[in-house]
């Protein structure tokens, strides 16, 4: 087509999905492709496995902890000389190993790397990344992550077993578990390669973000997604280092024989350490300096893609855009310095414990003001409960959950009680499953159409989400009163203790409802695959929305645009008064409607 | 909604597809069977024996007919055990049942020392030291004299304080009833593991004309095998070292410094082991009982094979060729064997006497039993005998003092001699 | 042992699941116990009756008879090499000298095979009044310059052994499988009484130095002889006319337990180091020269 | 049929509000609730707990029931009106930033003085008792009758704390091995033991009874094992106690009757 074309038809005509034209072999073209889309999608296909992967670790996590040592079904055969029970080493494996995959193979990169990748040059009216070839490398830069951390169960004492934290001197210490062995050593290599793959995409969004906008494209008229991917970026490009760093340190304390985090004569297992002069608690700071950032890098930018969502289907423009964009940076820059509130029981001098609490009260400030704008967005529209809307209003709804939950963590002589309990895990599942996973699976029903030019069953997308938000608080909602006992986490049977041993049965509970969450994600697979392929065809703008990528052809061929999209205003002008459709598109040249607008104001 | 209609359409073609792959998500977690837990025969003596299939199941039958299995123990009234305390150790853990009757054993113990008791639990071969194999039968820890079985006391007071600077927790918090259990279900182990290797090595003394099979009569496999090892376990009760009174006049100072001359002296010896530290620092590269076996099987496996390596089958008849090829096969597997079912030989260092941790107890009494009779399984050798018992007082005392001769602090490890400290 | 170092190398290479099965397959598969037969068994072994198997009565002769024979090396026995002595060097290699690896003694001139244990298996009677001592050695087991006197020991059961300390430093003596690990003081001695008999004999050490070795056996009838220097051994007064078994010995064999086993067809000699025969009345029995080719004797 | 959906759906977002809450109620009446509190300064760290609790329950209800309205109100099958075209209030904003502004801070302050008194104001006293955490256990060290730690007549024990009640307490935490965490849940204490540092840690037991020591930092395989057992007893049977453990402790004659050589536990 031309720039003559007008959007209005372009956004009427169901047009047949543009072929991705073949640049060279099927190889470059779809394995080591520059296309940001493909190795967009090529993110999203990675991590999904990995996800069901760190799915089916929950699930022998959550069997040990509500019927500990009685016999595991499947896994059963690898313990067959215990009777078929699970032994507490590949427990204390298990647990460690769901959290590492969830977090570093799960989270971050399919909200930055799928999402990020397919969306930022689409958005913001790009024909591809700033640097293509990085682009391609941080995707080739989690395969030695996943090889890493896939073989690392299979070596001698089994994968990492001293939790995704890892803190020394459990995991420094060669002798100290089983899986403080190879496993360790492995994690921290796949470690380092999922931060230079990230480091590697966080240059190229920012590079791409500042300089490749499309004409008209300003700062104040990008969509909250890619604010937040832009945030994003930022974060993990000033976080990173730290924990690379840190990561390097703690290597060189298990393989070279320095003593970073090893004090001096310590004893593990009975074996005399010869290193020391180090400090264990030293990781911590370092660790949290980059893992608290990086818990806003796993939720900005589902919160961004949310915001869109939200104003697509509530037909109205989002509320309060600028107080959202402001209260992004503020999370982003306050999260460098609350690191600290996951140390209060560390060991740390105590009043730093109350300077690193009066930070982190304020940082629920900015999540509660975008969960408010989230509420005005609602507030007034004209509500389609699309599946993708259901999962962004279920984001809102849990994230209250989620954010609430953190203040008592927060207040530190509540902290002193709850403090590694049931409750902390309660609210970051509630923040990064409730939350995020959420966030991504309103983005993959809602993109999906941008993606393979087909959309996905409605139908059994709603019982997707309904089942999963029935069973997700089934299992979340009630770590809340375990950890009001003081259940504590990472315990391979707790029930010996008398404190606890009356809180089997709710567990029981908690595990079947984990095991129906994961079994519903075979719905999701299934309509996904099969709406692949047999979806109905979608059209460029099948949500009637009106940023960029919903301009271009589903799916975008290789340039993505078909003309030169150039912008004429914000991205949330939906039901402008006296406009015939409810909603203005970023690129509808500003004739009738500005007219419109202008009486509006 | 533009595409209500597609949804429509595409609904009906659906349910096929996704109940297919539900099923197979059902099928990857639901169902899966799992082995029942078993006694592992000790193939590490099968193999030194030479035993064929035939003569292992033969053992396993027996025993199986003996000791019943993990799940449901039994035993010959011979043993003199108690079955219900048994009952209520073994099985498997029913954690869903609260204030369940069994599954204390795999609850506690199995992890390390393995259902069979054989020291191979999952976690052992990361422990420091390796956990006990209880099926020789050897206990280090006891009131008793070196080759006597420890006393029902002992195992229970071992069970109630752990062994401390071992993996070995203490078990202070169960109820007495369950340590019970516990203590009587590591006799049942050792017993039935020691009958085990027992009868595998009956196999060597058999006549040809037995045909290399065991007579299964009550006289053989009771009367000459089980009774034996039962009244051992019997005995102890009565065999309890007598220690005579710690004069109560004596002068600690004194006493100590008479302790210190007998520790350098070349009657009492200790300083050999040691160490003139005493950090444990002196002969330190020696093997317990149990890691030298290992050891000596990997000599004789690695000297047979060099020796196979050289020997040249040209010119051999065939039956000596197939002797040779035997031979072969034999060292192969015992290689395989030892991969499986024994752990990488670790030296026993001798124990650091300034780090005030006493593995077998800190009482007096303790350390006099230690001294007096050796450690049963370990180098370290009885003194009765060759030193009369006051001296051992003396030796107890200086033992005592060894933490504290620094600024009070413990653990301190600054290899400087003790001599210069007093 | 038990590792999977092999397979911590694929892991890297990312062949995990490849590694993961070969390291489930590593133990060796285990027979599984007949459970019906166990089941009568267990019958058989509550029910107080004596379940059949009584032994048969042995034929027993009359008067006693002397065996003798000679042990000879065929093969070139190497030079024995030296052994790790590297405590309380002071004494142990007192001006130079080397302890030597004494399990495989040759005679030069005679090719005599030292230190085999020759024994009775089962006898039916006993000669009275028994031998002072049944090796003819005296009953002294001595360490001298941190090596045992006797390579190779035999004793009666039920005989008090005087173990000696003749170095100037403190030994310990272990007599493993035994209640004996006892310390021995500088120039001290200690009456040791073995109370069951060994069958194949067992080691003897001593942990504070490690290298020091050798042998004890002990037999309730005392019919037991240990090849001296030249390979010879003599066992006299065996109960003559009636079928005798003799197990032999050798700490090097490569026979199960140590048996030697020979290719001796007229002694009926079996792989288990075993051999028949039947002594006449006063008879003093020669089996001559018994040759053991180096290929029954380990590295 | 659309507008059924409508309703389907916010009712669903109405039954988080409801079952949340719903929850939270029954929780103390099953028993799964915080464990009954024998400290001196715990009262202080629940009501806190409380206060957040009602604080931050009134906003989930508001903004969760809020939720459910707009979604109720809103659906674009319930009437035919146009969206509200609106880009946000200025007014609002400001309001609701500095209203969760003021009550976060004021919630800061106002539980410094709470955290100074377990954390940062220790007894002026020698310590009480040195925890030693190694994998899997709490060795204790009780200094004996000197009074001093590191003498010859301290007492060695494993996993078994006595206290005597209504005195101030003073524990000197290390960990021989790696990370620990000495957790007293009816205490309401917690704090880790770290390799190489010397912590203390203090309190005042105001009931006697027996109470669990649990370990709350991944130490290893064995973490959940890590057991012990705190004994809040009278001064009396403390002292009396502490005799009985430091004659068993230098025992050179084995007990007559066997059945009393370790303290037995029903």
């Amino acid at each position: 087509m031309s720039i003559a074309t007008t959007p209005s038809t372009v956004r009427h005509e169901p047009a047949a999905p543009a072929p991705v034209p073949h640049h060279g072999s099927f190889l470059s073209t779809y394995v080591f492709s520059k296309d940001h889309k493909v190795i967009g999608l090529q993110f999203l296909f990675s991590t999904l496995v990995w996800f069901l992967i760190g799915g089916l670790l929950a699930l022998a996590v959550r069997w040990q902890i509500a019927w500990p040592w009685s016999d595991v079904p499947v896994l059963g055969k690898l313990f067959a000389q215990e009777g078929g029970q699970m032994a507490p080493e590949f427990y204390t494996m298990l647990f460690t190993m769901h959290a590492t995959v969830m977090i570093f193979l799960v989270i971050i990169p399919i909200l930055a790397g799928a999402f990020g990748n397919f969306l930022i040059p689409l958005m913001i009216g790009a024909d591809d990344m700033a640097f293509p070839t990085l682009n391609m490398l941080s995707y080739w830069f989690m395969w030695p992550a996943f090889i890493a951390f896939g073989a690392s169960f299979f070596v001698e004492g089994g994968a990492a077993s001293s939790g995704w934290t890892s803190y020394p001197t459990l995991s420094t210490n060669v002798a100290s578990s089983p899986g403080s062995g190879w496993g360790q050593t492995l994690w921290l290599l796949g470690l380092t390669f999922v931060g230079v793959s990230s480091m590697l995409g966080s240059v190229n969004y920012m590079t791409t973000i500042i300089l490749m906008r499309a004409p008209g494209m300003t700062m104040f008229r990008l969509p909250m997604t890619i604010w937040a991917m832009f945030i994003t970026a930022v974060l993990q490009a000033f976080a990173l280092p730290v924990l690379t760093a840190a990561g390097f340190m703690q290597l060189a304390d298990r393989t070279l024989g320095t003593g970073f985090f090893s004090p001096e004569g310590n004893i593990v297992n009975n074996w005399m350490q010869s290193t020391g002069g180090g400090q264990p608690l030293l990781w911590q700071h370092l660790f949290w300096f980059y893992s608290h950032p990086a818990v806003y890098i796993m939720i900005l930018p589902a919160m961004g893609m949310v915001s869109d969502i939200l104003t697509t289907f509530a037909r109205k423009p989002l509320f309060g855009y600028r107080p959202m964009v402001y209260s992004i940076a503020g999370i982003a820059g306050l999260g460098f310095i609350v690191w600290g509130h996951h140390m209060f029981m560390s060991g740390m001098n105590p009043a730093l414990g109350i300077t690193f609490m009066v930070s982190t009260m304020m940082i629920a400030l900015p999540s509660a003001v975008k969960t408010f704008n989230w509420l005005g967005t609602v507030w007034g529209g004209r509500i389609q409960f699309t599946t993708a809307m259901l999962f962004a209003l279920s984001f809102v709804s849990m994230f209250i959950i989620g954010g609430l939950s953190g203040i008592f963590m927060a207040a530190t002589p509540v902290d002193i009680f709850i403090h590694d309990t049931y409750f902390i895990v309660a609210h970051f599942h509630y923040v990064l499953f409730a939350g995020t996973a959420m966030g991504v699976f309103a983005g993959i029903y809602y993109w999906f159409p941008k993606m393979f030019g087909r959309t996905m069953n409605e139908f059994w997308g709603k019982v997707h989400f309904f089942l999963t938000f029935i069973f997700m608080n089934g299992t979340f909602f009630t770590m809340h009163i375990l950890g009001a006992v003081g259940f504590p986490r990472r315990l391979a049977d707790a029930y010996h203790y008398e404190t606890f041993h009356h809180l089997q049965p709710l567990n029981a509970f908690m595990t079947w409802c984990a095991i129906g969450m994961v079994a519903t994600q075979a719905i999701f697979a299934a309509n996904f695959f099969w709406s692949m392929f047999f979806g109905p065809l979608a059209g460029r703008n099948p949500w009637r929305s009106n940023t960029l990528e919903w301009t271009a052809p589903s799916p975008p061929g290789h340039g993505n645009f078909d003309f030169q999209p150039i912008v004429h205003r914000g991205p949330y002008e939906y039901s402008v008064p006296g406009v015939e459709q409810d909603h203005l598109m970023q690129t509808d040249p500003p004739n009738a409607a500005a007219a419109a607008l202008a009486a509006a104001h | 909604m533009p595409h209500a209609s597609m949804m429509r359409s595409a609904m009906h073609r659906h349910p096929v597809t996704i109940i297919a792959i539900l099923g197979l998500c059902l099928l990857a977690t639901g169902c899966g069977q799992t082995p029942p837990a078993y006694f592992r025969p000790n193939m590490v003596e099968a193999t030194k024996q030479r035993l064929t299939p035939d003569q292992e199941k033969q053992v396993a039958t027996v025993l199986l007919a003996m000791f019943g299995t993990p799940d449901e123990p039994v035993c010959m009234p011979e043993t003199g055990l108690d079955e219900a305390k048994l009952r209520l150790a073994a099985g498997p853990v029913r954690s869903d049942i609260v204030g369940r009757k069994n599954g204390l054993y795999r609850e506690h113990c199995a992890h390390c020392h393995g259902v069979t008791g054989d020291a191979l639990g999952p976690t052992a071969a990361f422990l420091n030291p390796y956990p006990r194999d209880y099926r020789p039968g050897v206990f280090k820890f006891k009131s008793t004299e070196r080759a006597d079985k420890p006393t029902h006391t002992d195992l229970v007071r071992l069970l109630h304080n752990g062994v401390p600077g071992t993996s070995m927790p203490s078990f202070a918090l169960l109820p007495s009833a369950q340590v019970e259990a516990l203590a009587e279900y590591v006799k049942y182990l050792s017993i039935r593991g020691e009958t085990e290797l027992t009868l595998m090595r009956a196999f060597f003394e058999l006549d040809d004309e037995a045909q290399g099979k065991l007579p299964e009569t009550r006289e053989f496999l009771v009367d000459e095998t089980l009774t034996p090892i039962a009244e051992k376990w019997k005995a102890a009760a009565d065999a309890q070292i007598q220690v005579p009174p710690m004069p109560a006049d004596i002068d600690l100072v004194a006493s100590i410094a008479k302790g210190k001359e007998l520790f350098y002296g070349d009657k009492a010896n200790c300083v050999k082991c040691h160490g003139v530290t005493g950090l444990g620092d002196g002969q330190a590269n020696d093997y317990d009982d149990w890691n030298k076996a290992i050891v000596e099987i990997g000599k004789e496996i690695s000297s047979g094979s060099a020796k196979a390596r050289e020997t040249s089958t040209s010119g051999m008849s065939p039956d000596e060729l197939s002797e040779h090829r035997a031979q072969l096969a034999w060292i192969e597997k015992f290689g395989r064997v030892l991969d499986g079912d024994a752990l990488e030989p670790r030296t026993i260092p001798p124990r650091n006497l300034r780090h005030g941790i006493y593995r077998g107890g800190r009482r007096p009494l303790d350390l006099y039993y230690r001294i007096h009779a050796g450690i049963n399984g370990a180098p370290m050798p009885a003194a009765k005998g060759t030193v009369p018992p006051e001296e051992i007082w003396h030796i107890v005392n200086y033992i005592r003092s060894l933490p504290y001769e620094l600024d009070g602090e413990l653990g301190a490890d600054k290899p400087m001699l003790a001599k210069d400290r007093f | 042992m038990r590792t999977c170092s092999r397979n911590s190398l694929l892991g890297v290479v990312g062949l995990g699941i490849v590694a993961a099965a070969g390291c489930k397959a590593e133990r060796v598969a285990t027979p599984s116990a007949d459970a019906q037969a166990a089941g009568k068994l267990r019958v058989t072994l509550v029910s107080a009756s004596t379940g059949g198997g009584a032994v048969a009565a042995a034929s027993t002769g009359s008067g006693w008879g002397t065996l003798k024979g000679r042990f000879a090396f065929v093969g070139d026995p190497g030079t024995a090499k030296p052994l790790l002595a590297d405590k309380d060097t002071e004494v142990c290699s007192k001006a130079g000298m080397k302890l030597l690896d004494r399990s495989l003694l040759v005679d030069p001139s005679s090719k005599g095979l030292a230190n085999v244990v020759v024994f009775a298996r089962k006898t039916t009677r006993v000669k009275e009044p028994l031998p002072e001592n049944p090796t003819g050695a005296s009953l002294v087991f001595d360490q001298k310059q941190c090596e045992f006197l006797s390579p190779v020991f035999a004793a009666r059961v039920g005989q008090p052994i005087d173990v000696k300390n003749s170095d100037p430093i403190g030994h310990n003596t272990n007599v493993s499988g035994s209640d004996f690990n006892q310390l021995i003081p500088a120039g001290g001695s200690t009456t040791y009484v073995p109370k069951a008999e060994t069958g194949m004999p067992t080691m003897v050490t001593c942990n504070v130095h490690p290298w020091m070795k050798a042998y004890m056996v002990f037999r309730k009838d005392g019919y037991v002889a240990v090849t001296a220097a030249d390979g010879s051994f003599t066992i006299p007064d065996l109960p003559a006319g009636e079928p005798l078994e003799f197990q032999v010995w050798h700490e090097r064999s490569t026979g199960p337990n140590g048996a030697l086993g020979l290719d001796n067809a007229d002694l009926k000699w079996t792989p288990k180091g075993r051999f028949q025969i039947t002594l006449e009345p006063d008879q003093v029995k020669d089996i001559g020269t018994l040759e053991v080719p180096a290929s029954a004797i380990g590295t | 049929m659309n507008r059924l959906s409508g309703i389907f759906w916010s009712l669903l977002f109405l039954a988080v509000p409801v079952l949340g809450v719903a929850t939270f109620a029954i929780a103390p009446a099953i028993d799964v609730w915080l464990p009954k509190d024998v400290s001196e300064h715990g009262p202080a760290i629940d009501g806190l707990f409380y206060f957040i609790l009602a604080l931050t329950g009134v906003v989930f209800i508001a903004t969760e029931v809020l939720l459910f309205w707009f979604l109720w109100k809103y659906d674009a099958a319930n009437g035919d009106r146009p969206a509200t075209y609106i880009h946000g209030s200025h007014t609002l904003e400001v309001v609701w930033t500095i209203i969760p502004a003021a009550t976060l801070l004021f919630l800061a302050i106002y539980q410094m003085n709470t955290w100074a008194d377990v954390k940062m104001r220790r007894p002026a006293m020698a310590p009480s008792v040195e925890v030693v955490a190694r994998q899997f256990e709490w060795r204790l060290r009780y200094p004996g009758r000197d009074g001093t730690l590191g003498t010859p007549d301290d007492l060695f024990l494993v996993n078994d704390l006595h206290v005597p009640v209504d005195e101030d307490f003073l524990v000197q935490l290390k960990s021989m091995d790696v990370l620990h965490s000495f957790f007293l849940p009816n205490l309401r204490i917690k704090q880790d033991a770290v390799p190489g540092m010397k912590i203390r840690v203090w309190f005042k037991a105001t009931e006697t009874g027996q109470f669990d020591i649990v370990c709350a930092e991944l130490c290893g395989w064995g973490h959940y094992k890590m057991k012990g057992r705190v004994t809040v007893e009278s001064r009396e049977d403390f002292d009396q106690w502490l005799e009985s453990q430091y004659a068993r402790q230098n025992a050179t004659q084995p007990e007559a009757d066997p059945s009393t050589a370790v303290a037995r536990t029903e």
